[in-house]
């Protein structure tokens, strides 16, 4: 328990994590500093290729893996299953309604690959090493949650408006979103030029990456900030409670995962991490278009105002901490 | 010049709704449009901004219909047929165009 | 489809000022608008344009708000308090919408 | 609050025309105007976007003249003398302003 | 013949042909995935001035050459005679009519800079040189070709219009347009500055040079994959068979123009690839000005959904292949 | 003299200053190059950052000292200060209305990030040392002169607006404003996390810095040419006097109270640079809100397209020369 405190209190004097709180903090102060929509969705593109080009160069050097089917394929049930636990955790601790409940159940199934980034860019700080393909798990995790949402929501008697919002439109562009295209692509191109192709374009995508996560991180605390500050009036205590809560349950269901895959100390961190993590960006948008009822003011404040900012500064650390424990790496 | 009277419809809507507002558009044989971006606003779901806004999913887009007046009805039918259970306004203008044969 | 009369007014004002402008209509009990980018313009202090202007602290927006008609007169009250000594135009139409429950 | 009646001008161009348009705006006396960008559109030469669009080199702009009444005429003739060969529609709508020293 | 196309198929695993063949397959598959218009233009920018930079650079450490200034005629030579073999070819091919066909040529005498820059990029890892000059050479090649397609509708009685079009503004803003003056900008502080010059800037414009290169063909896919989509009703054979062999044809008159120069191996190499590229941003803006008549999607789906494509994974590497059997290099 | 004289040369040909003057020629020429506006943000976000968290580092190595909070007082009196200087000479050298006056004097008395930032990279690149808090001491002068100028309205009768103007609304936004927000936000970043947190991210805040400088300085080129061109008409012979004077006079008050603090030579040199440029980014906007009566036309001219470019070329080398010279250093 010491260890992984004075981990978790190392991991907070990061650059990284001190550009987010900067970011936080100037949202709370209404300064009007801010990053251009541009930079930001640049960034996030820059993000994913660098992510997913590294996992699929470390594919290529230690080969495919049994494992990577199986991890595979633990992810989408995770992404199945998590909505159903956060909907009963959010009808017991809050007063929200079914839709309100479904729609922020689906983004605590799926994941946030920011934080996601955050965990491995620690991880190979602290020279641990985790599977590369642990980044199609990623995207693997991405969707299925919103199935189980809508499923819900059937359930519950609202399903003929979810149900009749999911038509082929939206399934494809849920699975072809931006991210999972990107982020998938990028690991197909590593996995395939291998190293060679990383010694073609490791001054971009590795050199820099800290830093580039220093100002996405500064504009994640801005935009956090203020979504926390325009919403204070919704975050009752049982939306807070959950909104911590729930990681935590969450990163044990990815333990628990990781630990029965076999995966490596990194891996299981990772696990954990993409279990604790909700979404912000797909999820959000497939929420507008198939629950339009429910409000964004609820599900995007939890996941991004105050999940997001847990995970990135105690959960994972504690994540990490864990995971090195009982897996004795 | 010669005018023409025409109808101006100006529908502000959630970007992730646009693809299905122009198909709908289209299927409602509107097919010219115009659409602006949303930098912000106010309404009963409150406020947003692009730069403060919670996530960069959400957003709002204004699609602009010159129509001959005739043409009303069917283009609000199938507007609405969108923006039933989304935030969004509709306003309608009486204006006039010059040259008749496009719209 | 059941239309209701309503007005539609346009502000176009430098982007400094969009804050204090859209705190006057929300003391003003308007609170529903829409604000659009801009990207140059001209007018009696001269020509400007988002890409070559001398500053990048410069720039307007354009707020539209749809009111009910007897709010307009609030509203531009407190629109001109804003505009008073800056730089910007106003103009009204009259425009029609459909859920008047909105405005 | 003192009102006149004024035109209000909406003209969407190809945004490669833009400055030969404003040229021939200030030509005909028009000094006012607020250029809107635009996103996408569909008309009868088909759908573009800005986001999908094959080249950068493309895309539109909307611009905004409010004018007094009597210069509508004068207005027109420079615009459609511009737009003449090229895509874009234009239309015209009656408002009211305010300052009207400033139109 | 072998070894060209053995060099091709290597040519085709490198990340930057994959990543253009990412975003492709992306736009055909109907993702939303897509690049800010700000981003593309910040990279493009990047890649203005790094390859400029860097060609001028080069020119100050090899010297003044005369070669330079018959390099410069040839292009702009080449530049106004290719429009009137491409608008001999399409009249055979196609259907089009003469607007469209004058349009499209002279889209195919002037040059695309990034095949230009993906082909410099594709040498220099192949630790082939190439005439620092080069640079200027591309820059003198955009704007010629307007004049021979406006040329060619006065002679087929659409020139009233065309000639009007031709007004002073229009020369001016051709010969100005952004890309010909930062290209030709860098290429002088580079040529200035020289070597020092270049420790001062190179870890902005040579080490991450590649990186950016991926992720803004990356973009490049994604538009000519919606492109392609959109226009797929226009394309008949003759168009198709076209946007394949008018680059051949230009990289004859490139490969014969290289030889009779006496260029290095990897000039003749960037001398075919500039006579083979068609232009997608300078000349489809002049052409909307001067001939609005002329459809875009006839010459922009050409250029750029067939053409580019084309040259990046298979045309450079065969005119490379080729100017090094022809130049024994 | 002479020293001073050949030092200006030298560094009037490095990529920087030449990027900025391709700038400023293509703009006057009418060309259509730009860089996008969320490019440019994305850009000066970057410096900040950089800039800022290099100053921490560089405090947390050399450890406080007390000349750090003499010299944040000092910088707030000059602030205070300068604009009572620029406005008695703008009223015996020009024409101007008290008003524009008022508002250009504002300008003089604040600071432009970029002219220190272009200052602090010729020093670094000539191997001459500064204190890292000169960071510090620039957010520090950013917005006193601005009360300054509000001061001299009131005291000219035009008080009521201004006064009223300035309430609490806007001293939050000058102050919280996103340059010193992220300035010092960046500069305490780099203090708390030092070396250790310079070795995780320089990559992207060190090696590329001068090369992002170059394509930022290009676009202020064009930015000031622009300006200059459009307001050409206003430019009076009293008003350029001016524009080149009071960075003159300005770097005299620097140079005292550099010399006085006992600061180093770069020290000195940047002292000079601050108090010798003016502001065009966070006064400009403050005086829209709080003198719209003043025309922009006049102050960001005056900023801009001369006071700029005359620090930039011919300004910090002699800054530069003096400090040398007279610390001995
Ligand atoms: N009265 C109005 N005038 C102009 N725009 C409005 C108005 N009401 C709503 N809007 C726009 O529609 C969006 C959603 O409105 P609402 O559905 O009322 O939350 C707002 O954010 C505004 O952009
Ligand atoms: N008559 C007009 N029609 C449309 N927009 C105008 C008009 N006059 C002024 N504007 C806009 O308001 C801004 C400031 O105008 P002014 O205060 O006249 O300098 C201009 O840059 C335009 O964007
Ligand atoms: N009826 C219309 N209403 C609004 N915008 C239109 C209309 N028709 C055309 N446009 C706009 O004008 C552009 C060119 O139209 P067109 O010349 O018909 O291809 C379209 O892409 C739209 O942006
Ligand atoms: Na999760
Ligand atoms: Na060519
Ligand atoms: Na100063």
């Amino acid at each position: 328990m010491d260890t992984i405190l004075s981990l978790a209190a190392a991991n907070l004097i990061s650059p990284i994590i001190l550009f987010f709180a900067l970011g936080f903090a100037a949202a709370l102060m209404r300064s009007e500093l801010s990053v251009p929509e541009a930079i930001a969705k640049g960034m996030s593109l820059y993000l994913l290729l660098a992510i997913g080009f590294k996992g699929g160069v470390s594919l290529s050097e230690h080969g495919l893996d049994a494992r990577l089917f199986f991890a595979l394929i633990a992810g989408v049930l995770l992404s199945f299953a998590l909505p159903f636990v956060a909907f009963a955790l959010l009808r017991r601790l809050t007063g929200l309604s079914v839709v309100d409940a479904a729609a922020t159940a689906a983004h605590y199934g799926s994941v946030s690959i920011v934080t996601f980034v955050a965990a491995s860019t620690v991880l190979s700080s602290a020279g641990i090493a985790a599977e590369g393909y642990m980044v199609a798990v990623a995207a693997a995790m991405e969707a299925p949650a919103i199935l189980s949402a809508l499923w819900l929501m059937a359930r519950s008697g609202g399903g003929a408006a979810g149900a009749s919002a999911l038509g082929p439109g939206l399934i494809r562009e849920i699975l072809l979103n931006g991210s999972i295209v990107l982020l998938i692509g990028a690991f197909a191109i590593g996995a395939i030029t291998g190293p060679q192709g990383m010694a073609q374009i490791d001054a971009f995508i590795v050199a820099p990456f800290q830093g580039v996560l220093c100002l996405f991180l500064l504009d994640m605390g801005l935009v956090a900030g203020r979504g926390l500050r325009e919403a204070r009036g919704l975050l009752r205590p049982g939306l807070l409670a959950f909104g911590v809560l729930m990681p935590l349950i969450g990163a044990v269901f990815g333990l628990v995962t990781g630990l029965v895959l076999g995966l490596s100390t990194g891996g299981v961190a990772l696990m954990m991490t993409l279990s604790a993590s909700a979404s912000y960006i797909a999820v959000p948008a497939a929420m507008r278009v198939a629950l339009p009822e429910a409000r964004p003011a609820i599900y995007l404040t939890l996941a991004l105002g105050i999940t997001f900012p847990f995970n990135l500064t105690l959960g994972i650390p504690i994540y990490m901490a864990v995971a090195q424990v009982l897996t004795g790496g | 010049m010669q005018t023409h009277t025409a109808k101006r419809v100006e529908i502000t809507i959630e970007a992730v709704m646009q693809r299905r507002l122009t198909e709908a558009l289209e299927s409602a044989e509107v097919s010219g449009y115009t659409i602006h971006p949303v930098l912000g606003g106010s309404g009963r779901s409150g406020h947003w901004s692009r730069e403060g806004q919670v996530s960069r999913a959400s957003g709002m887009v204004t699609v602009v219909c010159i129509i001959r007046p005739e043409r009303l009805d069917p283009l609000l039918d199938a507007a609405f047929s969108i923006l039933d259970r989304h935030i969004g306004v509709v306003n309608v203008t009486d204006c006039v165009v010059m040259r008749a044969e496009r719209f």
